[in-house]
């Protein structure tokens, strides 16, 4: 099996490799992908169309919104089949079972020190998400700070301290929220006659011209996106570490 | 050094070293994802072998001498290097022009953070998946799994 | 408003999962009615398409995603496209999602007790992901979409027993090879093209005539390789049959006919669209040759290996890999029949195979056993359940008038055509193995002993005894039986004008 | 010539529409079988109905629906078609009547069952006989495979399933891989037809090895014809209940295979290209082959319907190799034995059941001066063997001397002889039955008295079979409307 699984894995990377010989030179700005129209276009016209000039943002919130809604859905479903997979609804004594883990979280210097930090990586994890169109940062990437703040939080105080405030109850809608944030901004611009995710058709709700309403949606929607990656994170982490025995049902 | 294998590396891998580096990567992750016997083994297999992926789509889109794609505000940088090298144009077209030349490629970053985040939902489902897996079984490696699933036959 | 058909399919699904989600745990019992209404608007949405789509008005439905338009002869943002086969793949796909959640009535409660909102929140996402497979034009976006059905499936899956669940892990592993190997394909063609739409990488293929790069065919060959994962082609398998048989029944119901139909799909989507014919068939003859060679293998070894069963799902799976062979032995043939059989037997394959699963599932779930002998004297037991099963293995055998007569008729015409006699031998030889298989468990089910009542003495039928008819189940699962093997009659009936759509869809792609 | 009509269709529909009256009467036995009768002597009116117009010349067409481009379900009824419809439908009136008399008299289980799948190989068998393209006779072909299955298990019990198994395995199996890809073959050959309508389906672009292999395999794949290797269905599918392996197993299933043969060799071929191609010689041999070995075999048997049904691929033989002389004497032979065989082999069968019902008696040796406790049944048996030897004055005589002449007329001197040889065997294996129970005494049993009462088996027995005894006799008096029939098919 192993000399078998080397064979594999050697043709596999000689394919591969091989294919490296008429590739561009790496760092090379005139490589098809680099100087290919799309790429183009996205560097000089984006500030021009969209008023965001942070490019990434811009691709990920716009151009190819579409792709990010079915990312979003990628982590949603994550959690939601972390849940499916894992939790033994009619199990014999689900409800009664004790918490096997020693929940009690960190000890007084972990907790005191958590107490600190926390709300400075909140707020700047809601500074990721907000400001996503202008620097490094968006949806995903605060959304995850802030669940990494809350699993803190559970690694400090406990779990069941943790759960007092995002229950899993809470977690699924703040999950389903984020999405329903996206795709109904999206059936919006379809309301409001234009395709979907085209967000130009919603310039007489928002504020600035339609360009700024580009910018406007991109936000909206990167709001989305951090409330199903902070829900999802935590449920994930609480689901793991519990191996699924949550004690608090939904 | 034999002048072959010299010219060979000079030649191949110094210009592509990035895609050699990344198939190695996959590689090693595919090796384990295939061989080894312990599920998360597996899983730490298939980890290596999507960042090896990520590897790849990133460094396709790194320029020579060219900035994050972030459009920047401040300082006059791009303003003047435009005016330097488009002086016939027009006045209003100069202030719009941007130097594509100066910011990384932003399409493989968009891709690959779909990537990670696909990459990080898959393991996290593997992992609740194999905690049932032992939960049920006791175990996590695979030979073991087999065997206890041999002798009853059924399940 | 016909022209935002593609989205809308896609968004009553995904909002019909939310509220699935957000509105469960309160009632459970309204999942099913969420899900049924939505699937049902949105296999009726498919419905318009396929129609709007044939009427002439529109060939081809195009749809922007962001309305962005394109650039220099270039999408900048993600299209969907969805032409004849697109629609009608996606129509297959929410009509069997339907029908499928019909048959969840009552097994959903009772196989994933508990987690019924997970579950139908799962199958919506899962059909979803499938559509959009189908009717996007972009190759990463088909990446995203590719994940999105195998992670829900690996959660459907898993949400079964404890066998279900080591499958479901083999499955992630694979299905993560697969997936990544594609991914990999794709990052191949946007080194050497710059462009992520499929469209635009042909054109940039052909302007730049980039056919014998390397690379490109390092690509080519990466894609097929993780596609052919994806669909479990022969070599590849070992994760389908246990991950089917064990799942869940109402979602070994929905997957089995359709997720390795839909990358069959999109393995001739790949061939036609983005490489095209004349690179796929001419400029490397012994491709062919050998994929040919492998669908050969893949036919006669899943036939094989479904004889060697006795557990009804797991024959049911194997013989979908020996089904799988067909279809890519017989889109590599030649373009023309050879394609359009291909894609006509994956609708036609999609259907017998949900009857036969739904039968199957039927069964298992009555008599409580798996094994074929669970089938004995089942003709008298279960009348109606036994003559869906029969329309669905008649279908399998390839009789006429069912929509598998005519698929095997497509491709062994195809292989004739292309003189490819190893192919065609195959074809027959599983038939011939399917016709032992099933014809071995109709015997039991037409003149297996009734437990209870001795063999060589049938009551007779005027005296009906009354506790071996009480064995038929609730309407819920029989009504999606009976429209699963009248859709194996119709699509035979419809075979011609069916064939020809394709056939002239396949002809526009080309030009 | 050719003309649009409904009456195939009807003609065809008719015995399907019976089955869900059947059905509807299946507590009431009488109506049920009333239903039956009805159908059957609609379907009979028919086809009279056709018969003066096909007799013209004409050629009568029902299309609908095209299921494969260019290839409808098409119904043309031409003159071979007639002659086999019509030797069908008449039979299946008697058969009726004598299963009637069987099922009641033996008090078989699931009559229901057995009426409707009787009803279904009977459209099933009109279908073939009125096919107007290679598709629509595969797909009756099929029909009539599967839904005569319950049929020949009619008994459900070990020895039933294993024959049935057999019987589909062979029929189903052969089908399948030989006759489909030899269609397709033939399909994409001639670019996407499959009609019978004139001479030659395939045109002389085939080769000659193509062609041959092709021959072979629609030959061999038709294996209802019993041509010897795939023949061992037949003797096995001799479990069934004896109307069955009267009507099916002497007229509908097996002649249903050797039409098809027909059919390919006059439709798909015509009998210019095979000529051409030279091939037909190999089906020949085959043919011979059969005939003399199942004959020899038959010789071996005791059970009398395996004997009968061993004499069945001899006889069936012999209408392939009257085809494969490719002279028009030999052709008329072969569309006249269909007919004048099933008279006389139907007869034997109706003979076999009616003593089986009367006595229980199955084994020829048990036979032995049955004669006077049977005299009617025993004579009848008398003139079947007789016309299947080919002894005038009975209808076999007729077709014989056609294949015959048609040996001669193809300078197949070796098939002449092979023809002598079998009826010599014919005599051998059939003539002692009707001897010994007419000549020979009984096997005394201890204490019992002599004397033997006429025992003969109900009514609704005895009828039908003195009819066909008849009926093989007025085929060699009145032999017109066969011949007729038969030629409309050789001039072209």
């Amino acid at each position: 099996m192993k000399i078998f699984g080397l064979i594999a894995v050697l043709v596999v990377g000689a394919l591969l490799l091989s294919a490296t010989s008429d590739f561009p030179d790496w760092r090379d700005k005139d490589s098809p992908a680099n100087e290919s129209p799309v790429s183009s276009f996205y560097i000089e016209k984006t500030e021009k169309l969209t008023k965001v000039p942070n490019m990434v943002t811009a691709v990920l919130a716009d151009y190819r919104s579409y792709d990010t809604m079915f990312e979003t859905v990628v982590i949603f479903i994550a959690g939601i089949g972390i849940i499916a997979v894992l939790r033994n609804f009619d199990g014999p004594n689900s409800s009664s079972i004790k918490r096997e883990n020693n929940d009690e979280g960190g000890g007084l210097l972990a907790r005191f020190t958590c107490s600190l930090i926390l709300p400075f990586i909140q707020i700047f994890a809601l500074y990721v998400v907000a400001h996503g169109h202008h620097s490094p940062g968006g949806g995903f990437q605060g959304g995850v700070m802030l669940g990494a703040s809350y699993i803190l939080a559970a690694l400090a105080f406990g779990l069941s301290k943790a759960k007092d405030i995002f229950s899993e109850r809470r977690t699924m809608i703040f999950a389903a929220v984020g999405i329903f944030i996206y795709v109904g901004w999206g059936v919006l611009c379809l309301l409001f006659g234009k395709e979907f995710l085209n967000y130009e058709a919603l310039d007489p709700i928002l504020p600035g011209d339609a360009k700024m309403a580009r910018s406007h949606s991109m936000l909206i929607v990167e709001i989305g996106v951090a409330f199903t990656v902070t829900a999802i994170m935590f449920s994930m982490y609480s689901n793991l570490s519990t191996r699924g025995r949550l004690s608090k049902g939904l | 050094m034999d002048p072959i294998i010299a010219t060979f590396i000079e030649e191949n891998i110094v210009p592509n070293f990035n895609y050699w580096i990344y198939v190695i990567l996959m590689m090693i992750g595919l090796y384990a994802m295939i061989t080894k016997n312990n599920l998360i083994k597996k899983l730490i297999g298939m980890a290596i072998f999507q960042t090896a992926i990520i590897l790849f789509y990133v460094s396709v889109g790194v320029k020579d001498a060219a900035n994050i794609p972030i459009i920047s505000h401040h300082g006059s940088e791009h303003h003047q290097m435009t005016d330097l090298s488009s002086e016939t144009d027009s006045t209003k077209e100069i202030h719009n022009t941007i130097d594509k030349d100066k910011y990384a490629n932003p399409l493989p970053h968009v891709l690959m953070l779909t990537a990670i985040v696909v990459g990080v939902s898959t393991l996290g489902l593997a992992l609740a998946i194999s905690q049932k897996i032992y939960k049920s079984f006791g175990t996590l490696e695979e030979d073991e799994i087999l065997n206890k699933l041999r002798p009853g036959g059924h399940d | 408003m016909t022209e935002h058909f593609p989205v809308l399919i896609l968004l009553v699904p995904l909002f019909g999962a939310l509220i699935v989600v957000l509105l469960g745990r309160e009632r459970p019992d309204q999942c099913w009615v969420t899900s049924l209404i939505s699937l049902g608007v949105s296999s009726l949405i498919s419905f318009f398409t396929v129609i709007a789509v044939l009427s002439g008005k529109v060939q081809t439905l195009r749809y922007r995603m962001g309305g962005w338009p394109e650039s220099d002869g270039y999408e900048v943002g993600i299209e969907l496209r969805v032409d004849i086969l697109a629609a009608l793949v996606v129509f297959a796909v929410t009509f069997v999602g339907f029908v499928n959640t019909i048959y969840s009535k009552t097994r959903a409660g009772a196989e994933v007790r508990g987690k019924v909102p997970f579950f139908y929140a799962l199958i919506q996402l899962l059909i979803v992901g499938l559509c959009g497979i189908v009717m996007t034009n972009d190759a990463f976006n088909l990446y995203v979409l590719i994940e999105i059905t195998s992670l829900t499936s690996y959660a459907l899956i898993a949400m079964g027993n404890r066998r279900a669940a080591l499958s479901s892990f083999n499955y992630v592993i694979m299905g993560t090879i697969g997936a990544s190997f594609y991914l990999i394909g794709v990052g191949y063609l946007y080194i050497k093209t710059g462009t992520l739409n499929i469209d635009d990488i042909r054109m940039v293929l052909e302007q730049k005539n980039l056919w014998e790069h390397q690379s490109i065919i390092v690509a080519f060959i990466f894609i097929m390789l993780g596609v052919w994962t994806k669909m479990a082609f022969f070599p590849l398998h070992g994760w389908l049959p246990n991950a089917y048989a064990y799942a869940p029944s109402m979602t070994g119901t929905f997957m089995a006919p359709l997720m390795t139909k839909v990358m069959v799909y999109v393995m001739i989507r790949v061939m036609v669209w983005i490489f095209g014919n004349e690179f796929v068939y001419s400029s490397q003859p012994m491709w062919g040759e050998i994929v040919i060679w492998m669908s050969v293998l893949a036919i006669v070894a899943g036939s094989l290996l479904a004889l060697a069963r006795t557990d009804i799902k797991k024959i049911l799976t194997y013989l979908i890999v020996a089904e799988v062979g067909y279809m890519v032995g017989g889109s590599w043939l030649a373009d023309g029949v050879g394609q359009a059989g291909a894609f006509y037997h994956i609708l036609s394959d999609a259907a017998m195979t949900f009857c036969l699963f739904i039968a199957a599932s039927i069964i298992v779930l009555r008599v409580g056993d798996s094994r074929v002998n669970a089938f004995d004297g089942l003709f008298r037991k279960m009348p109606l359940t036994m003559i869906g099963f029969t329309v669905g293995a008649l279908s399998m055998i390839g009789l006429p008038p069912t929509c598998g007569f005519f698929s095997k008729w497509y491709l062994i015409s195809a292989g004739i055509e292309a003189g490819h006699w190893g192919y065609v031998c195959a074809l027959i030889f599983s038939s011939l193995v399917n016709a032992v298989i099933f014809f071995r468990i109709f015997e039991r089910a037409y003149f297996g002993k009734i437990s209870g009542v001795k063999e060589d003495h049938f009551p007779s039928d005027s005296d009906a005894n009354p506790d071996i008819r009480i064995k038929e189940v609730p309407w819920s699962m029989l009504v999606p039986l009976f429209i699963a093997s009248g859709s194996v009659l119709l699509l035979g009936i419809m075979n011609r004008s069916l064939f020809e759509w394709i056939q002239a869809a396949l002809k526009m792609m080309n030009t | 010539m050719t003309e649009f009509s409904f009456i195939p269709l009807f003609t065809w529909i008719v015995s399907l529409l019976a089955v869900p009256g059947i059905l509807l009467f299946r507590k009431r036995p009488d109506a049920r079988e009333g239903i039956t009768f009805l159908a059957a002597f609609l379907k009979l009116g028919m086809i009279f109905m056709m018969l003066p117009l096909i007799r013209e010349g004409k050629i009568l067409c029902f299309k609908f629906g095209e299921i494969l481009p260019g290839i409808p379900i098409e119904f043309r009824v031409d003159g071979l078609g007639m002659l086999f419809a019509l030797v069908a439908s008449s039979l299946w009136i008697l058969t009726t009547l004598y299963s009637l008399g069987y099922m009641r008299g033996l008090k078989e289980h699931d009559q229901t069952r057995f009426f409707v799948c009787f009803a279904l190989s009977l459209s099933a068998t009109i279908g073939v006989a009125f096919a107007g393209n290679l598709l629509t006779l595969y797909i009756f072909y099929e029909i009539l495979s599967l839904s005569t299955y319950p049929l020949v298990t009619h008994h459900g019990d070990k020895e039933a399933r294993s024959g049935g198994r057999t019987y589909l395995s062979h029929l189903l199996g052969t089908s399948v891989a030989f006759v489909l890809p030899a269609m397709i073959y033939c399909y994409w050959k001639s670019g996407g037809d499959l009609n019978f309508t004139d001479g030659s389906l395939l045109s002389t672009n085939i080769g000659s090895d193509a062609g041959l292999i092709v021959l072979l395999a629609f030959t061999l794949g038709f294996a209802k014809s019993g041509l010897m290797p795939f023949h061992s269905w037949l003797p096995n599918a001799m479990v069934a209940p004896t109307p069955v392996s009267a009507l099916l197993h002497a007229v509908a299933v097996v002649k249903v295979g050797v039409f098809c043969v027909l059919r390919v060799f006059t439709g798909v071929f015509g009998t210019d290209l095979i000529a051409e191609l030279d091939i037909a010689a190999v089906i020949s041999y085959v043919a011979a082959f059969t005939i003399i070995v199942s004959s020899l075999i038959a010789l071996t048997q005791d059970n009398l319907k395996r004997r009968l049904a061993f004499s069945t691929i001899g006889q069936l033989a012999y209408i392939v190799l009257g085809v494969s002389f490719l002279t028009s004497n030999g052709v008329t032979g072969s569309a006249m034995h269909i007919a004048t065989h099933a008279f006389g082999k139907i007869t034997l069968f109706f003979c076999a059941g009616a003593i089986f019902v009367a006595t229980g008696k199955k084994y020829v040796s048990q036979m032995v001066g049955l004669g006077r406790q049977m005299p009617v049944t025993m004579l009848a048996f008398l003139f079947g063997s007789l016309s299947i030897i080919g002894l005038p004055p009975f209808g076999g005589a007729w077709s014989k001397w056609y294949l015959f002449l048609g040996a001669l007329e193809a300078d197949q001197l070796a098939m002449a002889v092979v023809l002598i040889i079998s009826s010599i065997l014919n005599i051998a294996y059939l003539l002692p039955i009707p001897i010994n129970a007419f000549f020979r005494r009984p096997p005394q049993e201890d204490g019992q008295a002599e004397t033997i009462e006429i025992k003969e088996a109900p009514m609704a027995c005895v009828v039908p079979l003195s009819i066909t005894a008849v009926g093989g006799l007025l085929l060699f008096l009145f032999p017109e409307l066969g011949f007729e029939l038969a030629q409309l098919l050789t001039k072209k």
